[in-house]
């Protein structure tokens, strides 16, 4: 088998989850897709890691990591902002950018 | 080398500097306005009379002086001083401009006595007087063409002195306009001879016709006799000039009979050695003239407002002095002396019709006189020899200028020679005839008057420049004549060839003037002394006289081909303008709105139409670096 | 002595001035405001007479290093044709501030603003004629704008918003077609010897035809829309229309002289041979503008409209002027855009004044107003004949040397400019007779006629249009050097009189 | 040499079973989280993914990491994300029907051309090379070379990434305080309220919800005595989400019994 499957399955699993956060309106949803879109690109990173020989991709997805988790903390915070004043988690609802 | 001389800019800067201290002094000149005025206007014709005695003690060939003030304008070789030139020419126009012009400033006095705004005539007439010298006197024809329109402007300040009248106002517009048109023929003039001959002073084109081709000659020949035309009020030019009565009577007299009118023959004749040199314009000048001289003396049947009527006479006047400056060499001083003795003439027999006007509650119909001769003794007796002398009764002055006028158009040799002289003589009997009908209009008869007026004579201070007018009407002719001591004058001013014709003898010109002067009075007499006039003019009158009365149709002609079509095009361009120009710049801002519009379609505000552009861009990267890696 | 810099830095230091004062205090922004203008009129004049006027070299030079890495100076220095231009812009700009003393107040921001915006712009305008960095003259040609832009859609009336961005737009159009040429021209200057602004250098550049016929045509209509040439004027009756009368004449009287001096300074100098080239159509496109703006003018019902539609024909002769290529023309051309400034300037600030009283700008509204506010009615009637020509002012003696400038040239379109002369009557008398003759119409009873800091106002322009008028040669003797040298640039002299070939 | 390379470059036939098993579960798992309406179930099946993903790290020599991914991914996030969940409320179902015209058709050819190219690209470059693998490099264990390379080479990095998580945290704080706007009223002020206010009704306490004998949730309105039901008996969140049933579906006379024929 060959180390670039991983590739392909995360190319797939990157473009699912740039789809999710087109299509879905709910924006914990969209949040989600986002995860797995970095989660994806970790994946690669790890196994570029591996096609590599060296452990530069690993740390890099180390560090993807926790920026995710900083990302979903910050975003979380703001869908409970939003949805505090206006009872909506639907990212739809957040349009004001339009007027 | 022409003589220097320091004191010509006088002439102009006395009565200039009049101008403009009551211009700007206000109502504080209101006062002595007026007397200053014409204090400075006889000062400036005791300077020509002095500039007179000194000319006459110079030998003929040093008489002209000239006068060098500044340099006006120079660039490259279009180099134009503020030069003045005073020679046997100018001084008599001159003494003729500030001559008749201190009278009228005299009569003035007392003509606008009640007016408000009199200080405010008398510094318009100072002005005219001072750029009608500029106009005699400058020596290139750029600083003639100065006078020219600042003439232009005093005429129309002056023709709408009284605008608060509609028509007034439009009048002097009109005048305005139309000597514009003839100002034009005038710049195309300079611009060819600096064109061609690199030069617009009078000595340097002299200098270089010679040098000249024919057609360019021709081409500043037939500009200058447009800018003539246009200031003369000659065929096809002439329609303001009856409208320009509407400006006050010794307006009338001073620029539009005896000075400002005749400034297109003072050009012809300054410009005789263009002339001479190109005959086709030469010939086209006798043209004009010749069918001004008719068209006047036919309006001048048909007017019944006397200021009207009169200045119809001037067209028609002017018209013989045009058509005698076009037949050359042994014309032009001809010219010179109808003008001068028309100057005093026409200019007594105006300030008379003012004198009537003012008498009769400013009525200027002649159908509402009538037998004013016993109410107004002196008018009548100062108009009636103006009338003798425009009749051309010996010897008053007209005689002798007229029948020189006659008597050169005979002799211009062939069939020229015998229609011009036929013109002519035609032209002295309408003449006779038009002026008898003024004069028994006005003078004889039964009275026909408004129930108010009161027909009274009018204050020393009118009639007696009457008087000196008519004293001149009277013996101006014969003194300019005898012993030719004005041909002479002028004659080294003019190449002469002299080469005498004599289709007819002078007598026989005479007397076949006078009797051509005799049936136009026995017509004018038959046809209103020995019945009642309507005191309204007639409606059921022949279509000649209808067209007659409407100055044989020129305004119906200037309206329908040049008025109303230019105000279609003003209105189409400035319809077009809007629509077609500003609508396609407008049209450009539309379109970039319109299309911002549409593209804001896409900015909707939502989050996840960004995201699937971003996808899109995405997908359009990695086509770009697909085919790329191809 | 960095004289230029010091003119250009005398209004921003009243800007300062004005900046620090409290905005309650109006009498004292507005004097300061009018003191300023004149400080930097006498510092002009005595900058005047310390110019060799035989020196066709570019004088009061100065240079200093701006943006070395793009070789950008700050350079300035000025000729005759400058000269003449930065005086005349000098002279206008406190006549302007005296005249319109209580325009800003109908304004939609501060009275301070507003003298703050004609001292920035006054800054400018002599920026933009003494530069000769070809970066630091396009800067401020477009930053010029702005503070015309705020003086229209601030302090203006009707349609003062659409006409400022109509304004805006249209110029920065035109900018941003010179821009492109300015950077080819920089990039072209790269290939040949160092890059550069400098006017000097880059008029000796090589190229190819069409490359210069297309930068060219950049800056040509840059400059053509500026001084507005037909067909690109339309922007010019909205903007005059909604101006105060004090920024129409800094508009007309200053900013438009911009295209004209730049067809001069730029189209002529940096592109000789295109100039040949396109002659014919910008001397018809001229003609077209004599004639077409004096007939829209005999058009117009609004007064203001009107003295614009005049001015597009007033430009149409000096861009003739310019391009008949002859030392008449190109004098007579700089003249004229001198005398133009005066006569539009004395037109608009009177015609402002009447508008004003009378409330409306429609010229039927007028009637019979010689007789009740006599000086300012005879004041509007010298304007209007400075605008028609008439010998003895001071316009007459540019038009004239136009007019026989292209004739000796090109006779055709001299023939036919000439026709626009008896137009000018027409667009004149008729305003005239409609609001200064005839019978005082309602409404206009209780004009009053000009105050004395309006006479006071009026006054130098009165006396610069009739003095001129008769004695032009102050300026012709500044001016006939650099016409003279641009035409001999050209490789042009003038046609010797042709006698008509015999 | 070659040999060797070759064999650990190559997946082992053990991870290739584990791979071709374990991949498309993940990829549908991934499609499931679009597909399904319920976000609870997205988290689960998120979840399901992300317990893939780590078990794929350990399966390429990355065992830190995918411990890692399951402790702070699995463990951590997804808490947090049902966590909001619930808070938002957790049986809101999103309707699937596109409500921005032209999106879906945009979305989903991007997609499957993104998809398609990258693939496409990813096997030209990948084409013919093989994997060194990562054995070497772990020789003295995977977090040890993991370490090594943090605390040498990506130390400044590692730094920053820990000064933008307390930052993050901090943010996070901000952004979901609720910044009081009164002074929080104390119980004598709010006995004081509930007596002094204009009425008496809730003077005795607000009506309990669902006292009623055939539900008693607590997103059941209580009906007053003319059958009415009660909104004050309802608590505010729940209305404000949108959880409340209606209560007439209760009401005496009209009584549904959809829900005992179900049963």
């Amino acid at each position: 088998m060959d180390a670039a499957n991983y590739l392909y399955l995360s190319a797939l699993l990157f473009t699912i989850g740039a789809v999710g956060v087109v299509v879905r309106r709910n924006a914990i949803v969209v949040f989600m897709c986002i995860e797995l879109m970095l989660n994806a690109a970790n994946l690669s990173f790890v196994t570029f890691s591996r096609i590599n020989g060296d452990l530069n991709g690993q740390v890099v997805a180390f560090f993807t990591m926790v920026v995710a988790a900083c990302e979903v903390v910050v975003g979380l915070a703001i869908i409970v902002t939003i949805y505090r004043s206006r009872r909506s988690a639907s990212v739809d609802d957040a349009s004001l950018l339009r007027r | 080398m022409m003589m220097n001389s320091t004191s010509i800019v006088y002439l102009i800067a006395l009565p200039l500097a009049g101008a403009v201290i009551l211009l700007l002094a206000g109502r504080r000149s209101d006062k002595w306005g007026h007397l200053l005025a014409t204090a400075l206007c006889a000062s400036s014709f005791f300077v020509g009379l002095y500039q007179l005695s000194l000319m006459f003690n110079r030998p003929s060939q040093e008489r002209p002086v000239s006068q060098k003030l500044f340099e006006w304008i120079s660039v490259g070789t279009f180099k134009i001083d503020a030069g003045l030139l005073l020679d046997q020419l100018s001084i008599c126009f001159v003494l003729l401009i500030t001559g008749v012009g201190t009278l009228i400033h005299i009569y003035s006095i007392s003509y606008m006595a009640h007016d408000p705004h009199r200080r405010r005539f008398f510094a318009f007439l100072n002005l005219f007087i001072a750029a009608m010298l500029l106009l005699v006197l400058g020596d290139s024809y750029l600083n003639l063409y100065v006078g020219w329109e600042g003439v232009g402007l005093a005429s129309y300040l002056l023709i709408g002195f009284w605008n608060e009248k509609p028509a007034y106002a439009t009048a002097s517009k009109k005048a305005f306009v139309m000597n514009r048109i003839g100002d034009m023929g005038l710049s195309f003039a300079i611009m060819i001879a600096f064109a061609t001959m690199g030069t617009v002073s009078f000595i340097g084109v002299q200098a270089a016709v010679e040098q000249t081709s024919t057609p360019v000659l021709t081409g500043i020949g037939i500009m200058l006799l447009v800018a003539a035309i246009g200031k003369s009020a000659q065929f096809p030019l002439q329609a303001w000039l009856g409208d320009a009565m509407a400006g006050p009577t010794p307006v009338s007299a001073l620029i539009h009979a005896a000075t400002m009118v005749t400034a297109g023959v003072y050009l012809i004749t300054r410009s005789n050695f263009i002339f001479d040199a190109a005959p086709t314009a030469q010939l086209l000048v006798v043209i004009v003239g010749a069918i001004t001289l008719m068209f006047g003396a036919l309006i001048g049947t048909a007017k019944d407002d006397i200021k009207k009527a009169l200045a119809a006479s001037t067209m028609s006047q002017i018209g013989y002095m045009i058509l005698c400056a076009g037949l050359g060499p042994v014309g032009y001083a001809f010219a010179i002396m109808h003008l001068l003795t028309h100057g005093f003439f026409k200019a007594g027999m105006f300030l008379g019709a003012g004198s009537v006007m003012h008498g009769m509650n400013d009525e200027v119909n002649m159908r509402k006189y009538g037998a004013l001769r016993k109410a107004m003794p002196i008018t009548f007796v100062t108009f009636g020899l103006g009338y003798l002398a425009i009749l051309g009764i010996p010897p008053f002055a007209g005689f002798y200028s007229k029948d020189m006028i006659i008597e050169t158009a005979f002799n211009a040799g062939g069939s020229k020679g015998i229609i011009l002289g036929i013109v002519t003589l035609l032209g002295a009997g309408i003449t006779a005839f038009y002026m008898t009908r003024v004069m028994i209009l006005t003078f004889t008869g039964t009275p026909r008057w408004d129930e108010k007026a009161q027909p009274h004579e009018s204050p020393w201070l009118m009639w007696l420049p009457m008087a000196v007018l008519a004293i001149g009407s009277a013996t101006s002719g014969y003194l300019l004549s005898s012993n030719d001591s004005l041909v002479k004058w002028l004659s080294p001013l003019f190449e002469s060839h002299e080469e005498h014709h004599e289709l007819l003898p002078p007598i026989i010109v005479s007397a076949l003037a006078l009797v051509m002067v005799a049936i136009g009075v026995a017509i004018a007499f038959l046809k209103y002394s020995r019945r009642e006039i309507d005191a309204v003019a007639p409606k059921n009158v022949s279509i000649f006289t209808r067209i007659a009365r409407e100055d044989l149709m020129q305004d119906r002609l200037n309206e329908a081909v040049f008025m109303r079509p230019g105000q279609e095009l003003t209105k189409t361009l400035v319809k077009t303008d809007a629509v077609i120009i500003d609508g396609a710049v407008r049209a450009v801002g539309r379109l970039t709105i319109a299309t911002g519009l549409s593209l804001r379609r896409v900015q909707n505000g939502f989050v996840r139409s960004y995201a699937a552009f971003i996808l899109m861009g995405a997908l359009a990267m990695i086509v770009a670096i697909w085919v790329v890696v191809q | 002595m960095m004289w230029l810099t010091l003119l250009m830095a005398i209004p921003i230091i009243g800007t300062g001035v004005i900046a620090i004062l409290p905005k309650k205090n109006e009498q004292a922004v507005k004097q300061i405001a009018l003191t300023t203008t004149l400080i930097v009129l006498a510092t002009t004049l005595a900058m005047a007479t310390r110019f060799q006027r035989d020196n066709v070299e570019l004088q009061f030079t100065e240079k200093y290093s701006w943006i070395p890495s793009f070789g950008i100076n700050y350079a300035l220095g000025i000729d005759g044709l400058s000269l003449v231009l930065i005086v005349m812009s000098t002279i206008l700009v406190p006549v302007v501030v005296l005249a319109g003393w209580n325009e800003p107040q109908g304004g939609r921001w501060s009275v301070k603003n507003y003298y703050v915006l004609i001292l920035v712009l006054e800054t400018m305008m002599i920026g933009v004629f003494a530069a000769t960095d070809l970066f630091l003259f396009y800067v401020i040609f477009e930053a010029m704008l702005i503070p015309v832009y705020f003086l229209i859609g601030g302090y203006g009336t009707g349609e003062r918003s659409g006409a400022a961005v109509k304004f805006l737009i249209y110029s920065l159009f035109g900018g941003l077609l010179m821009l492109a040429a300015i950077i080819a021209l920089y990039v072209i200057s790269s290939s040949q010897g160092g890059a550069t602004f400098d006017l000097a250098a880059l008029s000796g550049l090589q190229m190819s035809s069409t490359t210069q016929n297309l930068l060219f045509l950049g800056f040509f209509i840059a400059f053509a829309i500026k001084a507005p040439l037909w067909p690109l004027h339309t922007w010019l009756p909205d903007a005059a229309d909604s101006a105060t009368p004090g920024t129409s004449v800094l508009l007309l009287g200053v900013l438009d002289k911009v295209g004209t001096f730049g067809m001069i300074r730029y189209c002529l100098t940096l592109f000789p041979e295109a100039s040949k080239t396109f002659t014919p159509v910008i001397l018809v496109l001229a003609v077209i503008s004599i004639l077409y703006g004096a007939i829209l003018a005999i058009g117009q019902r609004d007064l203001k409209r009107l003295i614009a539609f005049t001015s597009i024909s007033h430009f149409g002769f000096i861009t003739m002027g310019i391009f008949a290529m002859t030392s008449q023309g190109h004098s007579g051309a700089t003249l004229y855009m001198f005398n133009h400034g005066f006569s539009t300037a004395a037109l608009f600030l009177i015609g402002g004044w009447m508008i004003s009283r009378r409330g409306s700008s429609t010229i039927a509204d007028f009637g019979g107003l010689q007789r009740i506010t006599p000086v300012m009615a005879w004041m509007f009637f010298l304007a209007g004949m400075s605008s028609l020509a008439l010998p003895g002012l001071s316009s007459f003696v540019s038009e004239f040397l136009v007019l026989v400038g292209t004739f000796t040239r090109y006779p055709v379109h001299a023939v036919i400019a000439t026709f626009g002369i008896v137009l000018a009557a027409l667009y004149i008398l008729i305003p005239v007779q409609k609001a200064l003759h005839g019978p005082t119409t309602p409404g206009n009873e209780n004009l009053s006629d000009l105050n004395l800091r309006e006479k006071i106002a009026i006054a130098p322009v009165m006396a610069i249009i009739v003095v001129l008028g008769f004695y032009p040669s102050p300026l012709l003797n500044v001016i006939n050097p650099a016409a003279s040298h641009v035409i001999a640039q050209l490789g042009f002299s003038d046609p010797a009189p042709s006698n008509g070939g015999k | 040499m070659n040999e060797v390379a070759l064999q650990v470059g190559q997946t082992a036939a053990p991870e290739a079973l584990l791979f071709w098993i374990l991949a498309p579960l993940t990829l549908i798992a991934a499609l499931g989280m679009l597909l399904v309406k319920k976000a609870v179930h997205s988290a689960i099946l998120m979840a399901f993914v992300m317990i893939a993903l780590a078990i794929f790290y350990i399966a390429q020599g990355a065992p830190f990491l995918g411990i890692v991914q399951i402790v702070v991914y699995t463990g951590a996030v997804m808490m947090l994300f049902l966590f909001i969940l619930m808070l938002v409320g957790v049986d809101s179902s999103d309707s699937l029907t596109e409500t921005i015209r032209g999106l879906r058709p945009i979305a989903i050819t991007a997609a499957v051309g993104f998809g398609g190219l990258m693939v496409s690209l990813l096997s030209r470059a990948t084409l013919g090379r093989s994997a060194v693998g990562v054995e070497a490099a772990n020789s003295d264990g995977n977090v040890e070379g993991i370490a090594q390379l943090l605390f040498s080479t990506y130390v400044w990095p590692f730094e920053v990434v820990s000064a933008l998580l307390i930052t993050a945290a901090l943010g996070a704080m901000v952004l979901a305080h609720h910044h009081r706007i009164q002074e929080r009223p104390t119980q004598r002020q709010l006995s004081i309220d509930r007596f002094r206010k204009d009425s008496l009704a809730t003077a005795a306490g607000l009506p309990a919800p669902g006292v009623f004998a055939r539900h008693n949730a607590v997103d059941v309105p209580a009906l007053l005595p003319d059958g009415s039901p009660a909104p004050a008996s309802i608590n505010a969140s729940l209305k404000a989400r949108g959880d409340v049933l209606d209560s007439s579906r209760f009401e005496l006379g009209t009584v549904d019994t959809s829900a005992d024929e179900e049963k």
